[in-house]
């Protein structure tokens, strides 16, 4: 395993540090439990967001709290869930007396200690909603199974729900744009390695130098399948197709095309896989109407990429478009 | 004889251990159908768990029980965090207010703990999960108590059912958890919480099988 | 070799390809010769800066165009010099009518090609000032070799000058200013991997497991020594201490850290850094008052970082938080 | 008989396919010591000088010399692209309005030739460049021709001279071009630069040499 790293099971608290000396002025940092909140937490009257998940695919979530999309986010450890007190002092620590949408990438694991905070903070008379991201079209959407999980859709949601709640939204009112966002948003990912839990020393799973995984998720799991390696275009193919045709999206539909690095790919490819998912879209009769290219959501080191499309509408686009100030994301300001 | 607090000590200790030897392998499982962590939560809790028991001696069965629950939920995460910790929860429950536990009791106590489990996570047998080793354990242990069976023997069914529970994890495809994302590609691999949960059924068996009834 | 490609000779068409899909707003890109320049461009009676090199460093340098930094980029093949008929015509596509700066990073190639360009564009009438960056504390100083290279600098110099030359400042000022923080930033980088370039297809260089190289530079050269992998503070400590000794820096200095990824590496490990980096620097009696961290300048997909300090002042810091639209940094709009 | 345009045309042939044949050893010695593109850079420039060639058929020996100067440096980069376009431009300077070139005209050419090019990369003789196989070989060159020798020798002595300036790279540290940054790291590897300036004068050698005098 080679990574910069000083102790395997140091890593979530001293990258915590790290965001703490590097971000002082834009969050605050709690060590225990580990949560992040912005700077000026808990802000008055604002329905306050926060998500959370296992460590490892920063920017999200921590590099996400700031003016205009995240409260809070709670870090797990890598690539595991974080734990209800966790989330629950996170929760009373941005609660500005308008609610708190907990926004949950649909794991088992996030999922039920998500619930069980929730619990925690209405015992302590905080109004609470959760929204399950279950975006993944890799995964086979079905009643008796976990579902699909909860992907790069997560990074969109944040964005425009932040957004809503800053110019006043109502906690119902976000919760229910959030489900707008995941009802409109599809991904799917695909990985070329495999990539290392620090805790565990060795990769996940071993892939040959001809061979990718397809339908990965963002935790090292193996895919939907193994493939040979394939070229850019047909990857974007593969990826976007799967996605095109689940929404259904409709000829003229205008979509925000979210161009994901898993963590060691390099901008240059994304951007050559860039001009064939543009292609791609364009012959489905889809109009990108708006972009976001790099490692926004990603797993550790995994070579890889994943794509995320979201149907836009007026109002999706103005908030998209709002400002944001966050270590991760940020225009406007 | 029932079931002592010193048992129960014990019994979480041993848990505590076997965690510990097999981390590695519980990993190794997770690696092949989860995200490769299983061992690494499981132990990462476990150990905060002994240590807690440890610097706070809890004064009781019940109050064992409560701790080694509290400490799973906030030190664990993931799927496995909230379900030990809901198990542990309810024997906390079951045990209230009791010295000594027989083995009827325990044996109801554990019944209604797996069935909590059940119902946070909503897993059903054959979904491939703990449950899987779970649900047959509490089926022989109270087969074994209603028989009569003394309680050595009792625990020796309920363990040697949890392993051909988790044993038949092997073949099924996931349809709960990390390992439901495979679909077919989880089948042929044995499941990691199952293979935890027969280690709990295990480390129950050592610490409470010897000399009681 | 594992990439996200189509084919290793097409990589820069098809990355053009793909910026100019995603940054139509920002940019326009030219295929005959390959240059990138400013939607705008030229503007008049501004200033105008380009800067080039090799491809494989992104977002650097077409990443970088766009208001208040980058008026034009010349991409060369990966890893390679471009050509000085590109860096002709982009100056002349930007040219505004106050002259040009070219930012060359100091590689016996990308100051030769940009020598000849600049007599071409002179010879056109045009006004070129050139300004080299060599800011690499890993090459020793010496007027018997090529000197030493450029690296993260370069990137700091690029947003810097721009939010001048934006302000209206004159071609000789702007390149005044250039040379200052040139003076001012010093760099040093380190790879836990090789990286590999398309049309070679394997590794540059082979480490072993538990090795790593110190001192690269941004090209998969190796570095100055192999040395036993170390743990993120040693590595912080390996890479900031010869910089600080350098400049020299003097107690109470206030500086830009700028923690880069060689492209490979995720963010999680940055901060992990980071924080090394933070302690050190205040150790040495050093303040960071601003940052950058992240993929800024990279080597394709190595895994590795690199460190660059730059003294501040006020007018440097004023430069540096002015307002920057470009696909690669943005902010203040 | 002196040398004609066709011979200079099979030069710059010759020379392309020697690049092509060398193209993974180039780029490997460029791997060891520098960023590992030599090979393909002199490939994808020497194809566009063969290509471009073939489409414009450039009417004598100073055309020919300068459509590959140029097309080098619009499509090479890096150090050898200047570097080689400005030895290929002073070729075509010094053979201007010539039907056919003397041995001693192609001698002095050639010298005026590396004298550019350390003009322009200021490279000396040790530096671990392309400069220590083109300086023994121009000086091999301009002796042999003062000697009286026939072109055939004289190219002859050129190439093994360059053959053997190549070689001497390997123990030398680097004072010039990315192997500079090695420091003593650099020494034991041969010179990428220098090892295609051999093949030039290898090319020429067999383009020039043959039954001319
Ligand atoms: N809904 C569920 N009900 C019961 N057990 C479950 C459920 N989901 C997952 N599990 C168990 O949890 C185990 C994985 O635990 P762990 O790896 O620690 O958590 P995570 O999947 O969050 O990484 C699985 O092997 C399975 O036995
Ligand atoms: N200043 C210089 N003068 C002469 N030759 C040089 C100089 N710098 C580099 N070279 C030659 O260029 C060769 C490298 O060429 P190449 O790999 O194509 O370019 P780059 O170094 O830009 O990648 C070196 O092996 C060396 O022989
Ligand atoms: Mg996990
Ligand atoms: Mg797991
Ligand atoms: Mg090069
Ligand atoms: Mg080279």
């Amino acid at each position: 395993m080679k990574k910069l790293i000083n102790d395997p099971e140091a890593v979530v608290r001293e990258e915590l540090q790290g965001i703490e000396a590097a971000h002082g002025d834009l969050v605050r940092v709690s060590y225990d439990p580990y949560y992040i909140v912005r700077k000026d937490a808990p802000v008055q009257n604002k329905t306050a967001i926060i998500s959370g998940g296992g460590s490892g695919h920063e920017p999200m979530h921590g590099g996400f709290v700031g003016v205009g999309m995240l409260d809070g986010a709670c870090p797990g450890e890598v690539f595991t869930s974080p734990t209800p007190d966790q989330m629950a002092a996170a929760t009373q620590a941005v609660s500005g007396g308008k609610g708190v949408l907990h926004i949950v990438k649909n794991y088992t694991g996030d999922v039920l200690n998500f619930e069980m905070a929730a619990d925690m903070a209405r015992a302590d008379g905080i109004e609470v909603e959760a929204v399950v991201i279950d975006d993944d079209v890799a995964v086979k959407d079905s009643l008796y199974t976990a579902g699909r999980r909860g992907v790069g859709t997560t990074v969109l949601a944040e964005k425009i729900t932040g957004a809503a709640a800053e110019a006043g939204a109502s906690l119902s009112e976000v919760a229910e744009l959030c489900r707008k966002v995941n009802a409109n948003g599809r991904s799917m990912g695909m990985a070329l390695t495999s990539c290392t839990v620090p805790a565990a020393g060795k990769p996940t799973f071993d892939l040959g130098e001809d061979e990718m995984e397809i339908g990965i998720g963002i935790h090292g799991e193996p895919g939907r399948e193994r493939r040979k390696l394939a070229s850019a275009n047909e990857v974007a193919e593969m990826l976007a197709q799967p996605i095109v045709d689940d929404l259904p999206f409709r000829q003229g539909d205008r979509v925000l095309a979210f161009l994901n690095s898993m963590g060691g790919t390099p901008l240059i490819e994304l951007y050559v896989v860039y001009q064939a998912l543009d292609k791609y879209l364009r012959g489905r009769g889809l109009t990108i109407e708006r972009n976001l290219i790099g490692p926004y959501i990603t797993s550790l080191e995994m070579a890889g990429c994943s794509i995320t499309l979201l149907r836009l509408d007026d109002e999706l686009t103005r908030l998209w478009d709002a400002p944001v100030n966050t270590a991760g994301l940020r225009w406007g300001v | 004889m029932a079931i002592t607090a010193e048992q129960t000590l014990a019994f979480i200790r041993d848990f505590g251990d076997v965690i510990a030897t097999n981390k590695d392998f519980l990993t190794q499982l997770d690696s092949d159908i989860g995200d490769g962590d299983h061992g690494i939560n499981m132990n990462r809790g476990m150990r905060a768990v002994l240590a807690k028991l440890d610097s706070t001696n809890p004064p009781d069965i019940s109050a064992i029980y409560r701790t080694t629950a509290m400490t799973l939920i906030s030190t664990v995460g993931g799927a496995s965090g909230p379900l030990y910790g809901t198990l542990f929860l309810q024997l906390g429950t079951a045990t209230q207010g009791k010295a000594e536990i027989s083995a009827k009791e325990w044996s109801e106590a554990l019944t209604a703990a797996v069935h909590a489990v059940e119902a946070r996570g909503k897993a059903t047998l054959e979904d491939k999960t703990m449950i899987d080793a779970l649900e047959p354990a509490i089926t022989a242990l109270s087969e074994a108590v209603a028989d009569g069976a003394d309680l050595e023997a009792a625990l020796a069914r309920a363990e040697s059912s949890a392993e051909q529970g988790m044993k038949a994890t092997i073949p099924l495809v996931a349809r709960r958890g990390r390992a439901s994302y495979l679909g077919e590609r989880s089948a042929g691999h044995q499941d990691p919480g199952a293979t935890s949960s027969w280690l709990l059924m295990g480390a129950a068996h050592r610490a409470f099988g010897n000399g009681t009834s």
